[in-house]
């Protein structure tokens, strides 16, 4: 039998190049700043946790990979990233047991029971932080201080709202501070440097990897409304500039909110999709038990997303109506 | 005795006013329901695999009772099954012969010639529209298993030399291959067929012989030895008639490409057939 | 006039030498093969024998309506078989001529037929958009229709193609004559050159020679644009739906590709083909190549040589068909040639869609090609036609893009297929 | 008024009757993934168990708190409901006949699920007034509807681009994904 | 559906409800009694462990119900007494009063040693007052502190009305119930005291 | 006969174990599920109702009309359950005080009624008894083997004994509300697993 | 694009240019766990009045075709409008406290609310509803009855 010299397949024949690995390298590479921020402020615990979380994520990936009988593909890097932005979420004061069980929640419920990559309706991230912050809120919000000596407050900038409300918060933490990561201020990895977030942000949207429309409307909608009460009433709520800045609004709006898998498509799906985990931000943070909600707020919204996708532009052609012809 | 009889009181009240609505109701929305469709669906396997050709196992029940189906309707259900249909329905069956699938292509990859190399959708269906599939023949199984796919009773599996494999055992003969295949490839057989021949091609022998190896090249050779006048030739590709086969076996030997073979079913389903 | 922008799409690099590379005839063949369907109408009658001799421009089939293009000979000589059962590029089973040559290439007279549409008809003239269409079919469609402008596509189908801007500057009279020819036939005032930016200048001749009513519309390189559909809406601001019962003239616009134009301005059966043939190294060489030509001669004229496991497609890399073989015949719908590596094979990928969205941004018809896809791989065709699948032009730019290799576009032509096989048997 | 905004945000999102008190899982779990099937079958289960809410209070109150049988609660309300959705069905082909042709399929599918009685039993339990067995059994419903209709819209989307592995298919990633919606609900906690 | 089906189907149902109404009413009587004796122990015995002292009787076993009142319809309305003895001898009595505080009604149980007329302590049994603000009545021990070991004849309302007893800062509302609750309670107490058959 | 009422009773652990096989009677699955204490509590009150049921279905199964069938079957699961309302009430108290509304809600259970449709209705009395204890077993078997798993994985204890070393810090996520949907999905998919093994191994 | 969705039936009488057709609950049903049990006297069947432009005859099996855009729009009004007016009648007669009793007077007035409610989608049904085709279920096909 003569065997066949050409191949055929269905078009298209060429292919941008684009890959997933691709996608999570830039999202690793976009997060990188906001790693050495930290590390400059926390020092090597940062890099434990950043470490223990890429490597459990990958370690439990490959094995619930064999257990369901797919083929291996941890090289792809999602994993990694997905380790990666589930340390953004995390205090360095974390021991290692609960990042090595919530990268296991997170690539089990994350992942794998929903058939692999892009199959999941949540993100996992969010599901390991969710359920850690449940089952073990003592060392979830055990708050590490940069120093010892010439510590200003104990707390991150949100609980700090919370127990004692938004007076001295200017004092507290100044703008500059808030932006920079400086001056000891503490939370999780992912919230101590602004601009280092910023730039990893920008950096996304620059290669193409993200859309800047989620990011956008979810900051225009939680500084709108942190906006409003602001203005309502300046002795319970905060500024908008310190919601802005404070805590995970710019981790969640660049880094979370924009998870491919768990956020719109359509365009308009994305304005109203950013918008309303902007606002869910604020509800969350003023009202709720908690002190930081943007985190919260991306998992709730995430909910709607297959209805933000309904919202679809409509299709070429559809708004023809009549068949007179068209004078030129 | 007092609390004992307010509670009968009370709830028997409640009871009959209850069934006053219930009785009202079922005035309003009352639709004749013939009781023998839910017994006739309860015989039936419930699998609703769609072979009968209704939507569902209950809606061959409904037609079996209006007498617009037969008994034995139902392509997955053993004889028993429809043999109890029809005493409860007090109707006689006409015991059809239980029909299994075949596979009519033996051109595997060391066989038959292929046009290209493949690549995409793993389902024939979807091969078939790449430069209208990658085998040289084009009446041949592109070997991708979407029948296996289909088969809802675990009937077919996909042989090591690239070719579907029917369990004769197993193949309760619902035709979902049959309906699913591009090629019409897989098709079905009174289970006592004792020849037949595994090819589909209507090409002209001499199409046939460049690119396969064991296909039907209608030469004929097998109408002529038969006995029994079984053969007929179909636009090049020969038919066996399962009626006047015999199986005695003479066209096997003078087929040029063997491509004319016995039936083999799977050992069970072999004694049944005895 | 300006023209509008074409929303999503690709901006695809591709070697620009094309479109200042001449034409090259390719040498007439020996033996010529001639499917008797070569568009999208039915298949031709044969209208010769074994045996029979034949001359260059004689009808060998005979469409049997102005919905197909009859087929003629290209070469003179004599015809040596008629295959039943040929299996032509796109995989269909067609009957075809085999003509061996005698060397001659001698012209056939063919009596005047005084209606036009009939004697584009006659003269196998066909147009190519999506599909190869004959040019009578569409030119009865629009005469029905009342339409006043003609839109003169003279955009490549894709990028790296460069007959048509080679062709608007080599025959540009040809062309005009054949703009004319078709003004006359369908009584229009206005005519519309879309042509690329790049080949801009040669259109003035044209312009010039059709006088007043004539505008030009230069377009920046964007893939798909070259589709009818995209051109009326550049011109006339209107999107026409892809469904059924609404058809292009009925804005009153027609759209006729320059190749057409140039053969109607030629006034004889068509024979030969106006091509680009490129490979993924940069090679690109215009040619003017006799229909029934096995494509291997094409690729030897061109120094090509087909790797084993590479591809040859027919038309450019991103809506082409993948060519069974290199000794299949150029026919009519064949607008280029690209030839694969080994190397440059892309193999699709059996992954999940990870929703990263860069498809539904591209897809110039605004659909959602990952629900689409997804649906028919589901099976699920009710959803998928709720999610506008029929309105896919099968371009391929989602599939381009997909991070994870999607095989979309294969996916909406099986869930397309499936549908209207649902249709017809239901 | 501040109360009953409380209240309905309590009973929608923080103690929702699906995730939270587990009631009513059978249809969650049971019905197809079609979004419009979904906002059909929210809007009667909202109507009925609305219905039988208030219904089961005005009967607890006008009849078994006064005879003293409060311990014949579960089988009267049982009775009640069962009967209910059937005087309904027949009211609904009164007041509407062509209304209730266009969706007369969605009344009955409820009747015995656990959330209708739930719901009413909590009523009593929680010694709501009227008003506050209204709100209650509405939010509850709307709380129903809403998981009702996100689940909906997931398992479309599921259907359609996912590969939940075969083992996990239908039921158990069901489960699993409202496990999900109920974890993202905890972000309400303490809106209050 | 015929006439003689509805009234088949009415005859059914209506007998098989009576018939599960009445079984279900006989298991209510034969369990009655228990079921009171463990709602008793569970809900109440927690608060008589903590106000009865030096005792060696079961005191819910040793109970006693009288009549003490009438309600809004005109019924009768029983209390419950629970006995707590040494050897034979009575040393306290108690009961459940209540009183209505922010959240709902407060349910306050009163420990008095009959013989020398003194409240031994007070205990909350049932409210439903905020948490960590009302229920400070519960959780803050010197809040009932101050109730016992004072005479009948002591001033059990909270300072701002004239009496003795600190309210609590932020529960105002709450503490006036469990004072009512025990002034009440007194009342009833006093009422009944000639019934008792001490 | 006895072999039919054996196989009856047999087939509610396995084949048609609920509501691991259906997803009948999911709702108290989940919401008793964190203790192993109350799972079995509750899986004993579903036994009683479920054989009471259906044996009283069964023996009334010939002189109920068609149309109010399903009313005179709730009845008497109404009944049933009262009667383990009451009783629990009287004699297991504090299990009374846990399961709380839970109790009352056997009566929708979807399990409960299910039987009394698909078998009690057409069966005798002595192999609807079978089937409601089988079935019941079953029921309660499911409980507790979803209430262990979150009781030891989630507290470190099962039946309240220590089980784990002392310094497991517990996985408190598992006792709550989504810990349950989702122990309930996965024990689902191994049941899937298990019994797509068997089934090869038979073919 | 309106959604549409089509079952199977068949006709058991006409009247006029209507038929009414007996058809399976639903496809829904089939997927319920519950299936059957809904209601309470098993019904499987319900019978709808459909448009019958194509003449099917009684016997004969058809398809049904209705739109769900109609179905979900009046399930609000029908489901949703009485539960509100209930709402605002129940808020209304807490408020005003008949009788002295804010229970009595909100079961009072929530009742009439909601009565008048329905009274209005009577009218507003009458009115809307048996004009717009759209909403009616159609006979679309009539299958022949052997086949299918
Ligand atoms: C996000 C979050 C942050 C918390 N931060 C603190 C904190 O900084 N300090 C604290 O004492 N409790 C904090 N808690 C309170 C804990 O919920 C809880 O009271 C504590 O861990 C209980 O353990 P413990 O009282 O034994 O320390 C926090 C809770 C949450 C959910
Ligand atoms: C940070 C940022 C902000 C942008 N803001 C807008 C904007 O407000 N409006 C806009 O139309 N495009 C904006 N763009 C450009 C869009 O990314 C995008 O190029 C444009 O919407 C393309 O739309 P089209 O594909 O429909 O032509 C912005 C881009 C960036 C990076
Ligand atoms: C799933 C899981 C796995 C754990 N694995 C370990 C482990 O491997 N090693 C360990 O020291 N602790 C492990 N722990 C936690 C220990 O049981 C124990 O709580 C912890 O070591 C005590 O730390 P502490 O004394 O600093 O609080 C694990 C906990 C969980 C929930
Ligand atoms: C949300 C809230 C809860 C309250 N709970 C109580 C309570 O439990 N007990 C109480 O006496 N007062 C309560 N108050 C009322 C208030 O704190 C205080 O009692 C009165 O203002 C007088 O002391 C409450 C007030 C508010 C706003
Ligand atoms: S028989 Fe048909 S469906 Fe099956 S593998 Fe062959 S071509 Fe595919
Ligand atoms: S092999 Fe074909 S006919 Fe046989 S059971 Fe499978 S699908 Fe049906
Ligand atoms: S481009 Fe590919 S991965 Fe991205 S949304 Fe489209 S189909 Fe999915
Ligand atoms: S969906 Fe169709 S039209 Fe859209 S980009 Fe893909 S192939 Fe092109
Ligand atoms: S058990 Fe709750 S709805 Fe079925």
């Amino acid at each position: 039998m003569k065997t066949p010299e050409l191949v055929a397949s269905s078009w298209p024949h060429i292919h941008s190049g684009n890959s997933v690995q691709n996608m999570m390298l830039t999202l690793i590479i976009a997060l990188l700043p906001a790693v050495v921020a930290a590390f400059l402020v926390f020092g090597l615990d940062t890099l434990k946790v950043v470490i223990i979380a890429m490597a459990s994520a990958i370690f439990w990936d490959a094995v619930l990979q064999k257990l369901f009988k797919k083929s291996l593909t941890v090289y792809d890097l999602s994993a990694a990233a997905y380790g990666l932005v589930f340390a953004m979420l995390l205090p360095v004061t974390i021991p290692w047991w609960i990042i090595v069980l919530g990268t296991l929640v997170m690539m089990l419920l994350g992942k794998h029971v929903y058939g692999g990559l892009g199959c999941n309706p949540f993100n996992g991230v969010l599901i390991a932080y969710v359920a850690l912050l449940l089952s073990y809120p003592g060392h979830m919000g055990n708050w590490p201080m940069p120093t010892s000596d010439m510590m200003m407050t104990q707390y991150p900038p949100l609980v700090e709202l919370k127990e004692n409300g938004p007076f001295l918060l200017e004092d507290a933490f100044p703008v500059k501070d808030l932006f920079l990561g400086t001056n000891l201020i503490t939370g999780s990895i992912g919230e101590i440097s602004k601009l280092a977030l910023l730039l990893g942000g920008l950096f996304l949207i620059v290669r193409k990897k993200i859309s800047w429309i989620i990011p956008a409307s979810f900051l225009f909608g939680l500084t709108g409304f942190a906006t409003i009460f602001w203005l309502i009433d300046p002795n319970t709520y905060a500024s908008p500039i310190f919601h802005l800045l404070a805590g995970g609004s710019l981790l969640a709006a660049f880094f979370l909110a924009t998870d491919w898998p768990t956020s719109p498509v359509t365009k308009y799906g994305m304005v109203f999709f950013g918008l309303m985990c902007g606002v869910m931000t604020m509800v969350i943070r003023s009202w709720s038990q908690w002190a930081e909600g943007a985190y919260f707020a991306v998992f709730i919204v995430s909910m709607i997303t297959p209805y933000f996708d309904k919202i679809r532009p409509k299709v070429f052609g559809a708004r023809f109506t009549s068949k007179r012809p068209v004078r030129l | 005795m007092g609390p004992v009889l307010t509670a009968i009181v009370t709830v028997g009240a409640m009871g009959m006013l209850a069934s006053l609505i219930l009785g009202v109701a079922a005035k309003v929305f009352y639709v004749y329901v013939d009781p023998r469709i839910g017994q006739v669906g309860d015989l039936l396997p419930g699998a609703n695999c769609g072979g009968c050709g209704y939507a569902g196992c209950t809606d061959l029940a409904a037609a079996i009772v209006q007498g617009n189906a037969p008994a034995n309707g139902c392509k997955a259900a053993s004889p028993e099954v429809a043999a109890n249909i029809a005493t409860l329905l007090g109707i006689s069956v006409e015991a059809g012969e239980r029909q299994v699938a075949q596979i009519f292509c033996r051109g595997d990859a060391a066989h038959a010639e292929r046009k290209f190399i493949y690549k995409g959708i793993k389902d024939c269906r979807a091969a078939q529209l790449v430069s209208g599939g990658d085998k040289a023949c084009t009446y041949g199984c592109l070997g991708l298993g979407t029948c296996v796919e289909a088969c809802m009773f675990n009937a077919l599996h996909m042989g090591a030399n690239g070719l579907p494999e029917v369990n004769t055992d197993l193949c309760t003969g619902c035709g979902n291959c049959v309906k699913i295949c591009p090629r019409h490839i897989p098709r079905l057989i009174p289970i006592s067929q004792m020849a037949a021949t595994y090819c589909s091609s209507h090409d002209i022998g001499k199409v046939v012989k460049e690119i396969c190896e064991v296909g039907c090249i209608g030469c004929g050779l097998c109408k002529k030895v038969c006995p029994e006048k079984a053969i007929e030739l179909d636009k090049f590709l020969s038919v066996v008639d399962p009626t006047k086969c015999n199986g005695c076996g003479k066209c096997f030997e003078k087929c040029p490409t063997g491509v004319i073979q016995a039936v083999v079913l799977t050992s069970k389903s072999l004694k049944m057939a005895a | 006039m300006r023209a509008g922008r074409l929303r999503g799409g690709l901006v695809l690099s591709y070697p620009t030498n094309g479109l200042a590379s001449p034409f090259e005839d390719v040498a007439s063949p020996s033996t010529a093969v001639v499917p008797l369907q070569q568009d999208q109408g039915g298949a031709c009658a044969p209208k010769v024998k074994k045996n029979d001799d034949v001359l260059v421009g004689q009808m060998i089939g005979e469409s049997q309506n102005l919905h197909g293009a009859s087929i003629h000979a290209p070469i003179s000589g004599k015809v040596t078989e008629i295959i039943k059962t040929f299996q032509s590029i796109s995989g269909q089973t067609v009957p075809a001529v085999v003509i061996e040559s005698d060397g001659q290439a001698q012209w056939i007279d063919n009596p005047a037929e005084s209606d036009p549409l009939v004697a584009l008809q006659l003269a196998g003239i066909v147009d190519y958009d999506r599909q190869t269409i004959p040019l009578a079919d569409k030119l009865e469609q629009a005469r029905t229709r009342n339409v006043n402008s003609l839109i003169v596509n003279a955009l490549d189908i894709e990028p790296i193609l460069s007959s048509r801007g080679r062709l608007l500057q080599e025959q540009p009279a040809k062309i005009a004559t054949g703009i004319d020819a078709i003004k006359k036939i369908l009584n229009v005032t206005q005519v519309f050159i879309t042509v690329d930016e790049n080949a801009f200048q040669s259109v003035s001749s044209i312009q010039s020679a059709l006088g007043g009513s004539t505008h030009i519309l230069p377009l920046c390189n964007k893939y798909p644009q070259a589709v009818d559909y995209m051109l009326v809406k550049y011109v006339t601001h209107v999107e026409i739906p892809c469904a059924d019962g609404v058809c292009i003239p009925d804005v009153g616009a027609v759209v006729v590709d320059v190749e057409s134009l140039a053969a109607v301005g030629r006034k004889k059966p068509v024979v030969e083909r106006f091509l680009t043939v490129t490979n993924s190294k940069g090679h690109v060489k215009n040619i003017r190549v006799t229909i029934g030509t096995p494509i291997r001669t094409v690729l030897d004229h061109c120094g090509i040589t087909p790797d084993k496991g590479g591809k040859i497609l027919a038309g450019g890399p991103m809506s082409g068909m993948a060519v069974a073989s290199p000794d299949l015949p150029v026919t009519k719908d064949l607008v280029g040639i690209h030839v694969q590596s080994q190397r440059e094979v892309v193999a699709p990928a059996d992954a999940t869609c990870i929703k990263c969205g860069l498809c539904v941004e591209v897809c110039p018809m605004r659909l959602m090609p990952f629900m689409i896809s997804g649906f028919s791989e589901k099976g699920m065709y009710a959803e998928a036609q709720h999610y506008d699948i029929s309105a896919c032009i099968e371009c391929g730019c989602c599939e381009y893009l997909c991070p994870v290799k999607i095989p979309m576009v294969q996916f909406i032509k099986f869930g397309k297929k499936q549908i209207s096989d649902q249709r017809s048997g239901a | 008024m501040q109360e009953y905004l409380l209240m309905i945000v309590a009973a929608m999102f923080i103690n929702n009757i699906v995730l939270i008190r587990f009631m009513g899982n059978c249809p969650v779990v049971g019905v197809t993934s079609s979004v419009d099937s979904a906002l059909g079958m929210g809007a009667a289960v909202v109507f009925v168990t609305t219905m039988a809410g208030t219904t089961c209070w005005i009967i607890q109150k006008t009849i078994l708190e006064v005879l003293g049988i409060e311990y014949l609660q579960t089988l009267v309300f049982i009775l009640v409901i069962a009967t209910l959705v059937q005087f309904v069905e027949i009211l609904m082909q009164k007041v509407a006949p062509p209304l209730y042709r266009a969706l007369g399929i969605f009344l009955p599918l409820i009747t015995t699920n656990c959330m209708v009685f739930g719901v009413s039993v909590l009523n009593i339990k929680e010694e709501h007034s009227f008003m506050e067995t209204l709100v209650f059994s509405m939010a509850s419903a709307v709380g129903f509807a809403i998981v009702l209709l996100f689940m909906a819209g997931l398992r479309e989307r599921m259907d359609s681009a996912g590969r939940v592995p075969k083992l996990l298919q239908g039921v158990p990633i069901t489960l699993i994904t409202a496990g999900m919606m109920g974890l993202s609900f905890a972000g309400l906690m303490g809106l209050d | 559906m015929s006439l003689r089906e509805i009234i088949q189907m009415v005859l059914v149902l209506t007998i098989v409800a009576a018939v599960c109404a009445g079984g279900l009413a006989a298991v209510k009587m034969v369990t009655m009694e228990q079921i009171e004796y463990q709602q008793i122990k569970f809900i109440k015995e927690p608060a008589l462990k903590k106000i009865l002292t030096d005792y060696d009787n079961d005191p819910i076993s040793d109970r006693i119900q009288l009549v003490t009142g009438k309600d809004a319809r005109g019924r009768d309305v029983s209390t419950t007494f629970f006995l707590a003895k040494k050897g034979s001898q009575l040393v306290s009595l108690a009961f459940e009063s209540t009183g209505s505080g922010y959240g709902g009604p407060i349910g306050v149980m009163i420990a008095i040693a009959p013989e020398d007329d003194v409240v031994q302590g007070i205990a909350v049994t049932t409210q439903s007052e905020t948490p960590g603000l009302g229920t400070k009545i519960i959780d803050d021990p010197s809040f009932s502190a101050q109730f016992a070991d004072k005479p009948l004849s002591a001033n059990f309302s909270l300072s701002a009305a004239g009496g003795q007893i600190q309210a609590i800062t932020g529960a105002t509302v709450s503490s006036t119930g469990v004072s009512n609750a025990v002034n009440r309670g007194i009342e009833l107490y006093q009422a009944v005291k000639p019934e008792l058959d001490l | 006969m006895a072999a039919r009422i054996v196989n009856e009773f047999t087939k509610g652990f396995w084949k048609e174990i609920a509501p691991l096989r259906f997803a009948l009677g999911i709702c108290p699955a989940l919401a008793v599920s964190t203790k192993v204490e109350s799972a079995l509590g509750m899986g004993f009150a579903v036994v009683f109702v479920l054989c009471m049921s259906n044996v009283l279905v069964s023996a009334v199964r010939n002189i109920v009309p068609d149309k109010v069938r399903i009313a005179v079957f709730i009845s008497i699961i109404a009944t049933g359950v009262v009667i383990v309302e009451l009783v629990m009430q009287a004699y297991f108290y504090p299990l009374f005080l846990v399961l709380g509304i839970w109790i009352p809600l056997i009566v929708v259970n979807c399990v409960v009624l299910g039987r009394a449709e698909a078998f009690a209705r057409k069966n005798p009395v002595l192999l609807s008894l079978s089937d409601g204890l089988g079935m019941g077993l079953g029921f309660t078997l499911s409980l507790v083997v979803i209430s262990s798993i979150r009781e030891i994985l989630g507290d470190g204890t099962w039946l309240g004994m220590m089980v784990l070393p002392e310094a497991y810090p517990g996985f408190g996520f598992l006792l709550r509300p989504p810990g349950a949907f989702v122990i309930f999905g996965l024990v689902l998919g191994i049941m899937n697993v298990i019994s797509a093994r068997l089934e090869n191994k038979t073919a | 694009m309106s959604r549409e969705r089509s079952e199977l039936g068949e006709v058991v009488s006409l009247q006029g240019r209507t038929a009414r057709v007996k058809m399976k609950r639903s496809s829904q049903c089939s997927s319920c766990s519950c299936a059957g049990l809904c209601s309470p006297f098993g019904k499987e069947w319900m019978v709808l009045t459909a448009m019958n432009d194509v003449g099917a005859a009684i016997g004969q099996k058809v398809r049904i075709r209705y739109n769900v855009e109609g179905e979900v729009k009046a399930s609000f009004i029908l489901y949703i409008i009485p539960m509100i007016a209930l709402l605002i009648g129940a808020g209304v007669g807490t408020c005003i406290g008949l009788f002295n009793n804010p229970d009595f007077s909100a079961v009072v007035v929530g009742l009439s609310f909601m009565t008048i409610s329905f009274l209005l989608i009577k009218k507003y049904a009458a009115w809307k509803y048996d004009r717009e085709k759209t909403y009616h279920p159609m006979i679309t096909e009539i299958l022949s009855d052997h086949e299918k």
